[in-house]
């Protein structure tokens, strides 16, 4: 990376180099500025960074006052409250470590990391976490104090280590007066090197792990991050992703400490979308499914429309489609056409930018998961520039982030400022750079064994550099595996892929040590059933729908489509799907087929369904199987039928030789 | 039926005012005249145009008993129907068969205000139908004058016009007053059978209580509107012939349902009787005030008079005379 | 379509409570306010101010204070007429009388006057509600115009039962009433006036005395549970209602027609006014105003109407064509929309703010 | 739930008979309510429960009788005193204002609180806005107590019906009541809805200090909440006490078995 006037002026700043260094800078440049509202009691409550600093202050003291030490640990369980976000600044101030846990984790969850983090004072929000907290201390009696944000329902809880934050405070106060320059002495002596924060990454198998990072980890990162895409102080962001994620951290308080914006938490589960409407934040994270729902919802509101709003919606769609990424990309685009967009702006995109609370939005990022191109382009086409990025919380997210004007669906950018990747032998995707984390708390092993001696990360996940210099991610690491014929075979991508369709739901493809690859496919009951009825196609339930030709066919366009897509990917056009079958029934938990969180298991799939995939990999066109299900009031039954199974198109690979 | 105490005792009251008041005043100003056989007189008169209020209070009650509609519009359909009748009549139509096709306009009539307008409000809240009547007022007031013209029209049924010398020559009675107010009381006994011993009767006041009541009498809901709405068509052309032979058929036939308000809310607006013993309180208190105290304030109180009367009866019965008392239920 | 409300968040109670709480309302009502004030009367002729924009605005503040009456308060008024008559000759009788006193005076002080008379017509409304209600306020109607008619102080003793206004100005020789008074002068006197009005009137229906009034009119019962005292709320609902029907009597009195006798309030004008309310909207500030324009520019219309067509119908028929439309519309009204114009156009608003959705 | 001390007599109905015409709707209870507790009625329909409370907040005027309210004995309550002096209730079929929204409505229920003459509210500057601010700020609270945030400005009209009930409640509390009447709270409404009323009946009992007098249908429920239990039958007082107390009395056993019959 060539030095850019930016970057001068951030190592310029290099003494801000931790949070109670950045508090006291922006209560001092921009005291009277807004760091933080919340949507409490019917209006934007407000603070500004004088006020944060006074209430960090009083609070850092109150803990103090407690017996918090540096280097003690602080959980934080709760909503994206102001005070929790305070909390995490207060414990930073006194050299301690904050440690946010995921609200909704059922006490079990909970008592792991508590214990596995030393954690000996906890801030919560309010009773449910309390009551969560005082059960795990019955067993495990090293939390010492607890204090809450929403007295509510608190009045009979009469333990002598449990008390509101407010009273913390008050005491802080106090113990400031008493002690004077003690905070001030405590904030200074934070370095950069210290341990910032402790994240708990939710791991797919075995226990949580705890990434420390350091300050410099956060704060570099952070910064590069907004010096990347130019944001200021005056970006507007809106909290509402779970603190205990390392998203949050970086988007709602990390970024928000070093540029100095603002930092907005939502009343209440219920009322996000309305706040985000209210707010209209410049800056926006959300995962692929948040962008999912809300197109869905967007397009199942327009079928009430009226018909010319109708008509007039998808005219203006169509055209932003043809042009509308283009021209937020920058590229030639013809006059008429750059009016008709202006028209189109002026008729649904900016209304509906508007509706959805999106208007603002200089910049919107999404991750964790590969987005349906249709969705990506249909937000960009409508003027919203969001972009991928990948990351990990062991390298404070930004590993790879799509620079303006090069934004596709299906790759993740180029490497963020000051980041190296590369790619091993196996296609693993490694990464280098400020943002690498310290260690895994108390777990030198998976240390080791995640982050070489020279400052190399494994992300685990399978992938690959494109002709253009993006990075595109294929699979987790582990589930690639290989056809016959030794070629690469990442079913996630292939699913992925069917699943961007919207009569899809859930895909299964087969392929690892086989000659081909072919795909169990569940449609989407909703969406098939509407296709169905606009079309005064008869059908009695799941199994029916599924085993109409009419339904084959549809479900044929897309698997053929996404053939096409991988004939053109050179490591992949070799794992084209030859056959296919739509399930007699669909994919459930309860049945054990898919994880609580909706991911497929394969293995448990296709030992469960044997001789349907035999059926597929022999030629018969048709194979009768029976199934044992669970329904919904706990009886068993069996489930039997005739399923169809059909050829999909091949396509030639592109040229090989480039 | 049971009569309330209080209604006795009112009623009682307001006859020993309406002959204390005259009197006093009789002794006391010099301006009055005040004699017996002049007192009945002008009683009588009163009660006599009271039959005719109370003819088109009916007609409010009606309605209002079976469909919960205050309707506005009753003095308009006592214009309109006059209207239609002089204008056949005027049009070479002899008056037997102007009244049956008069009769019919008023049935379609009934029909068609069912259909647009009472159908699509059905739901709606009491006032926003109240004030759809105004609207058909206004509607009907229009047409009528649009299609028979604006002047006065002479209504003549030969009914005698003259005044009639009665107890010995010594009170003075209109004869026309008197047949008048035979016919218009024989249609108010009539109608009271009516509701009283028919099947449709009873339907109509069932509706009023409780419209699914009503539905199990069979007949349909939108059937017993039409029955009211043409019954109090029939009413407001009686009426309409009975004010219009006497004041010529004009505009201000339509101000006479205007009248009929403060009969209503002195007689409650549900009771056929109510309507008919208001319509006599009004008459005759009108028409005693009119001659024995309002020389004393400048005269011309026939204007607001009844309504006064009417607001002070309130006070006592705010639900009027015999209308029915309302239970607050929470 | 037109919205734009992202970020539009409220931080205090106060913006929170505002009025229009949205940007684009406040520009709309700004550039409304900016040509009533100054582009209408800049190029509008002298017919259009004098004939039509007075009466409309002198109309809106009776519909407006029937609104408070009926529409907020839920008590039905037949008697609106007779409040204006009771406004102008208040306003007359003090005028003569009191030659020195200033017309704003004379106006806000007949209003007064006319609340006096209201709240002695509203005493009635604690013991009797709905059509009863409504039928006693006919009463105070024919009451008050025999009044005016009978005793001839109310009119000086003029022999012809007319009032005129004694010329008045405002400051220095801006007149307002009388012979000198430009359309300009009347028009921007009673726009002011309307204005202001108008502003105080949505104050009080978005403070507690609003509430209450909508608490009484919606249920009464659970109104008076929860502490509400019901003579006291429906009597400033009626002395208020009065107080604006009085000034715009006065106003049409004094500014708009010059001279008037009682019949210009009979009973007709408390029907027209209520049908204001109706096609404008029942509890809505707006709807007084758009009621209001539609029934002074419907007649308009419709008398012209004929003419662009070529045909020439009578005087006396087009004014039963008047009364036809007029009940025709009034039933259209509210079958296809009982809340009225207002309702229409909260409905558009709502439309725009949600668009491309329904809903 | 925690052992409860109940406090001094605030209310006491003595030998209370109330008809309407030759209909008997109440003869002869007798009850009182102690500062701090969840007093509950119940009885099977037309027991004369709602006319219960309707009586004790002067909704209904009983024949004889007395009720003493804070050491102030009447023959009949006004509806108006009940509402000055602290008696705030909701209703069997909700009695919202239909034509307002949930915050005016609540906003609604602080009328008694707020000061500013008529004038002041037309200005609507000074005291009036003060005030405005003031008490919709304490009326966010109520909202935000009954977790009702999301429906803050829709019309009450378009509410599901448990959350007009909600709003009911929070109209109630909007008086800072001490004594508050509750006809049902839980009717009509499903298991989950059911739970937060619960919650918020014993929160605001226990938060606020709250006197609650209840009917319920939900024996589960009233056994679960109440300190005391009347039991009342076709106007006559059938048992009176704590509720493991009337659930073993012979009298309502009988009573209910009837009502199943």
């Amino acid at each position: 990376m060539s030095s850019s006037p930016d970057q001068r002026k951030a190592s310029g700043t290099a003494e801000l180099n931790t949070f109670p260094k950045l508090l006291q800078h922006h209560a001092r440049v921009r005291g009277n500025k807004v760091a933080m509202r919340e949507k409490d009691l019917g209006i934007w409550q407000a603070w500004s960074w004088q006020q944060v600093l006074d209430e960090v202050r009083a609070l850092a003291c109150g803990l103090a006052a407690l017996g918090f030490k540096s280097g003690d640990k602080l959980a934080i369980i709760g909503d994206n409250r102001p005070a929790l976000y305070m909390s995490m600044a207060a414990a930073q101030c006194l050299g301690g470590i904050p440690v946010p846990l995921y609200q909704d984790s059922v006490t079990k969850e909970m008592a792991f990391v508590l214990d596995n983090a030393d954690v000996h004072y906890a801030i919560v929000e309010d009773q449910e976490q309390v009551d969560k907290l005082l059960e795990i201390r019955e067993e495990n009696r090293s939390i010492r104090h607890i204090l809450y944000d929403d007295p509510r329902g608190m009045r009979h809880y009469d333990f002598p280590f449990l008390d509101s934050i407010e009273n913390a405070r008050k005491q802080g106060r106090e113990y400031d007066k008493a002690h004077p320059g003690f905070f001030d002495e405590k904030a200074d002596s934070v370095r950069g090197e210290d341990i910032a924060i402790m994240l708990y990454t939710s791991g797919t198998t075995g226990n949580p792990k705890g990434v420390v990072l350091t300050y410099d980890n956060v704060i570099i990162t952070a910064r590069n991050g907004i010096i990347r895409e130019g944001l200021t102080e005056n970006e507007e962001v809106l909290a509402y992703l779970p603190m205990a994620w390392v998203g949050d951290n970086l988007f709602s308080y990390a970024q928000s400490y070093v540029a100095g914006f603002t930092v907005n938490c939502p009343e209440s589960g219920a009322t996000i979308l309305t706040d985000l409407r209210e707010i209209g934040p410049t800056y926006y994270f959300a995962p692929p499914r948040v962008y999912e729902n809300m197109l869905t919802q967007v397009m199942i509101r327009m079928e009430d429309a009226s018909k010319i709003k109708q008509r007039l919606f998808h005219y203006f769609m169509a055209l932003a489609k043809r042009v509308g990424t283009r021209i937020l990309d920058g590229k030639d685009v013809s006059l008429s056409e750059k009016l008709l967009y202006q028209l189109g702006n002026f008729l649904v995109f900016g209304p509906l930018r508007d509706v959805l609370g999106l208007n603002r939005i200089r910049l919107a990022y999404t991750a964790g998961e590969a987005i349906g191109p249709e969705i990506f382009d249909f937000y960009r086409s409508l003027g919203i520039n969001i972009k991928q990025l990948y990351g990990q919380t062991e390298g404070m997210v930004f590993i790879c982030v799509q620079p303006d004007g090069e934004v596709y669906a299906d790759t993740v950018g180029t490497p963020a400022i000051d980041v190296e990747v590369k790619i091993d032998d196996n296609g693993e995707v490694l990464y280098r750079g400020p943002g690498v984390f310290h260690s895994y708390y108390k777990n030198p092993e998976s240390t080791a064994k995640t982050k070489t001696e020279d400052g190399w990360v494994y992300t685990g996940d399978a992938g690959f550099f494109a002709e253009n210099g993006h990075l595109k991610i294929i699979d987790r690491a582990k589930d690639v595996g290989k056809l016959q014929d030794g070629t690469m075979f990442a079913p996630k991508y292939i699913e992925n892929k069917l699943k961007f369709f919207s009569f899809i739901k859930e895909a299964v493809a087969f392929g690892d040590q086989r000659e081909n690859t072919c795909i169990f496919i569940n449609i989407d009951l909703d969406a098939v059933g509407n296709w169905a009825e606009r079309r005064n196609l008869a059908y009695s339930g799941y199994i029916d729908l599924a085993s109409q030709d009419e339904v084959y066919d549809l479900v044929q366009e897309c698997v053929d489509k996404v053939n096409e897509d991988l004939s053109q990917d050179p490591l992949l056009s070799n794992s084209q799907i030859r056959r296919f079958l739509v399930l007699h029934k669909e994919l459930d938990a309860d049945d054990g087929e898919l994880t609580r969180t909706r991911k497929v298991r394969r293995s448990f799939i296709a030992e469960r369904y044997a001789p349907l995939v035999e059926a597929l990999y022999s030629d018969v066109p048709e194979c009768h199987i029976e199934t044992q299900v669970k329904f919904e009031d706990g009886r068993t039954g069996m489930l039997s039928a005739d399923v169809k199974i059909r050829e999909a198109r091949q396509f030639t690979p592109m040229a090989k030789a480039s | 039926m049971r009569i309330e105490k209080e209604v006795i005792y009112i009623f009682l009251a307001t006859l020993f005012l309406m002959v204390a008041i005259p009197w006093s005043v009789g002794q006391l100003s010099k301006d009055i005249f005040f004699e017996w056989p002049f007192f009945f007189e002008v009683a009588i008169g009163g009660l006599l145009a009271g039959v005719m209020y109370s003819l088109v209070a009916l007609g409010f009650v009606l309605i209002f008993k079976a469909s919960g509609v205050f309707n506005f519009a009753q003095g308009a359909m006592v214009l309109f129907s006059a209207l239609t009748l002089v204008g056949l009549n005027e049009r070479g139509l002899p008056m037997w068969l102007a009244i049956i096709v008069t009769l019919a306009v008023m049935l379609l009539l009934a029909i068609v205000i069912e259909r647009v307008v009472l159908r699509s409000l059905v739901n709606q809240e009491h006032i926003i139908l109240f004030m759809a009547t105004i609207g058909i007022t206004y509607f009907l007031d229009g047409f009528g004058q649009t299609l028979w013209g604006s002047e006065v029209k002479i209504l003549d049924l030969g009914i005698p016009n003259s005044p009639g010398l009665y107890f010995d020559g010594r009170i003075l009675i209109n004869d026309f007053d008197l047949v008048a107010a035979l016919i218009a009381g024989i249609l108010v006994i009539s109608l009271a059978l009516f509701f009283q011993y028919t099947r449709i009767g009873r339907a109509l006041r069932a509706v009023a209580d409780d419209h699914q009541a009503a539905l199990s009498v069979g007949i349909p809901l939108k059937h017993i509107w039409v029955i009211v709405w043409a019954v109090a068509g029939i009413v407001a052309l009686v009426a309409g012939i009975m004010w219009g032979s006497k004041l010529g058929v004009q505009f201000s036939l339509a101000l006479i349902a205007l009248k009929a308000l403060p009969v209503l809310i002195l007689g409650g607006f549900t009771s056929v009787p109510g309507a008919i013993v208001g319509g006599l309180i009004i008459g005759a208190g009108e028409k005693l005030a009119e001659v024995f105290v309002a020389p004393l304030i400048g005269g011309g109180i026939e204007d607001w008079f009844a309504y006064m009367l009417a607001l002070a009866f309130l006070v006592f019965r705010p639900q009027g005379l015999f209308g029915e008392k309302i239970i607050e239920r929470v | 379509m037109l919205y734009r409300e992202a970020g539009e968040f409220k931080s205090t109670y106060r913006a929170d409570q505002a009025i229009l709480t949205i940007r684009q309302d406040r520009w709309f009502m700004w550039a409304l306010l900016v040509v009533a004030f100054l582009v209408i009367p800049l190029v509008s002729s002298e017919y259009w101010l004098g004939t039509i924009m007075l009466p409309f605005l002198i109309l809106a503040l009776a519909a407006l204070g029937l609104n408070v009456l009926t529409g907020y308060a839920g008590q039905l008024s037949l008697g609106t007429g007779g409040f204006m008559a009771t406004g102008a000759f208040a306003a007359y009788k003090l005028a003569t009388a009191f030659p020195e006193l200033h017309i704003l005076v004379v106006i806000l002080m007949s209003g007064g006057i006319t609340a006096g008379v209201g709240l002695l017509f509203g005493i009635p409304s604690l013991r009797i509600k709905g059509f009863y209600l409504a039928v006693a306020t006919l009463a105070s109607q024919f009451f008050l115009i025999w009044m005016f008619n009978k005793f001839g102080w109310f009119t000086n003793y003029s022999s012809s039962g007319v009032i005129s206004a004694p010329p008045m100005s405002l400051f220095g020789d801006n007149f307002v009433t009388g012979p000198y008074a430009t359309p300009e002068a009347k028009y921007l006197f009673t726009l002011t006036l309307v204005v202001l009005f108008a502003l105080m009137t949505k104050n009080l229906v978005r403070s507690n005395i609003g509430r209450e009034w909508m608490a009484v009119r919606d249920m009464d019962i659970a109104a008076e549970i929860i502490g509400i005292k019901m003579l006291p709320t429906k009597l400033k609902a009626f002395g208020y209602s009065s107080f604006l029907c009085g000034i715009a009597g006065a106003l049409w009195a004094f500014v708009y027609t010059g001279s008037v006798e009682p019949l210009a309030f009979d009973v007709n004008r408390s029907f027209q006014i209520l049908f204001m309310i109706i096609i404008g909207g029942l509890g809505s500030i707006m709807g007084a105003f758009l009621g209001a324009a539609f029934i002074v520019l419907l007649p308009i219309f419709l008398s012209n109407a004929p003419h662009w067509f070529g045909l020439n119908i009578a005087v006396d028929m087009i004014s039963h064509i008047e009364f036809m439309v007029f009940g025709a519309l009034i039933i259209f009204f509210l079958i296809v929309e009982p809340h009225g114009l207002a309702r229409l156009w909260q409905l558009l608003k709502e439309k725009l703010r949600l668009w491309p959705f329904p809903y | 739930m925690h052992e409860r001390k109940l406090g001094e007599v605030v209310l006491r109905v003595e030998g209370i008979s109330l008809s309407f015409g030759a209909m008997r709707v109440l003869n002869n209870i007798s009850f009182d309510v102690r500062q701090g507790e969840i007093r509950s009625i119940i009885g099977p329909n037309g027991a004369g429960k709602s006319s219960m409370l309707n009586v004790i907040n002067g909704v209904y005027h009983p024949q004889q009788g007395t009720i003493t309210y804070r050491g102030v004995t009447r023959d009949q309550m006004k509806v108006h005193h009940a509402a000055a002096q602290g008696i705030a209730r909701t209703f069997q079929n909700i009695a919202l204002f239909k034509g307002m929204s949930t915050l005016d409505n609540i906003m609604t229920g602080r009328n008694l609180k707020i000061k500013s003459n008529m004038l002041q509210q037309a200005i609507y500057w000074g005291k009036a806005q003060k005030e405005e601010i003031e008490h919709r700020k304490k009326v966010e609270e109520i909202i935000d107590f009954l977790e009702i945030q999301a429906i803050r400005k829709t019309p009450v009209g378009k509410l599901p019906y448990g959350m007009q009930k909600r709003v009911e409640l929070g109209r109630a509390l909007a008086a800072e009541p001490e004594l508050l009447l509750l006809d049902e709270p839980m009717a009509g409404m499903n298991v989950e809805e059911k739970e937060d009323m619960c919650r918020f009946v014993l929160d605001i009992n226990d938060e606020f200090g709250t006197t609650i007098v209840l009917i319920e249908h939900d024996m589960g429920v009233v056994m679960d909440l109440s300190d005391r239990v009347v039991v009342l039958d076709y106007g006559l007082q059938l048992a009176d006490g704590p509720p493991d107390e009337v659930r073993a009395n012979q009298a309502v056993i009988d009573a209910y078995l009837g009502v199943s019959n």
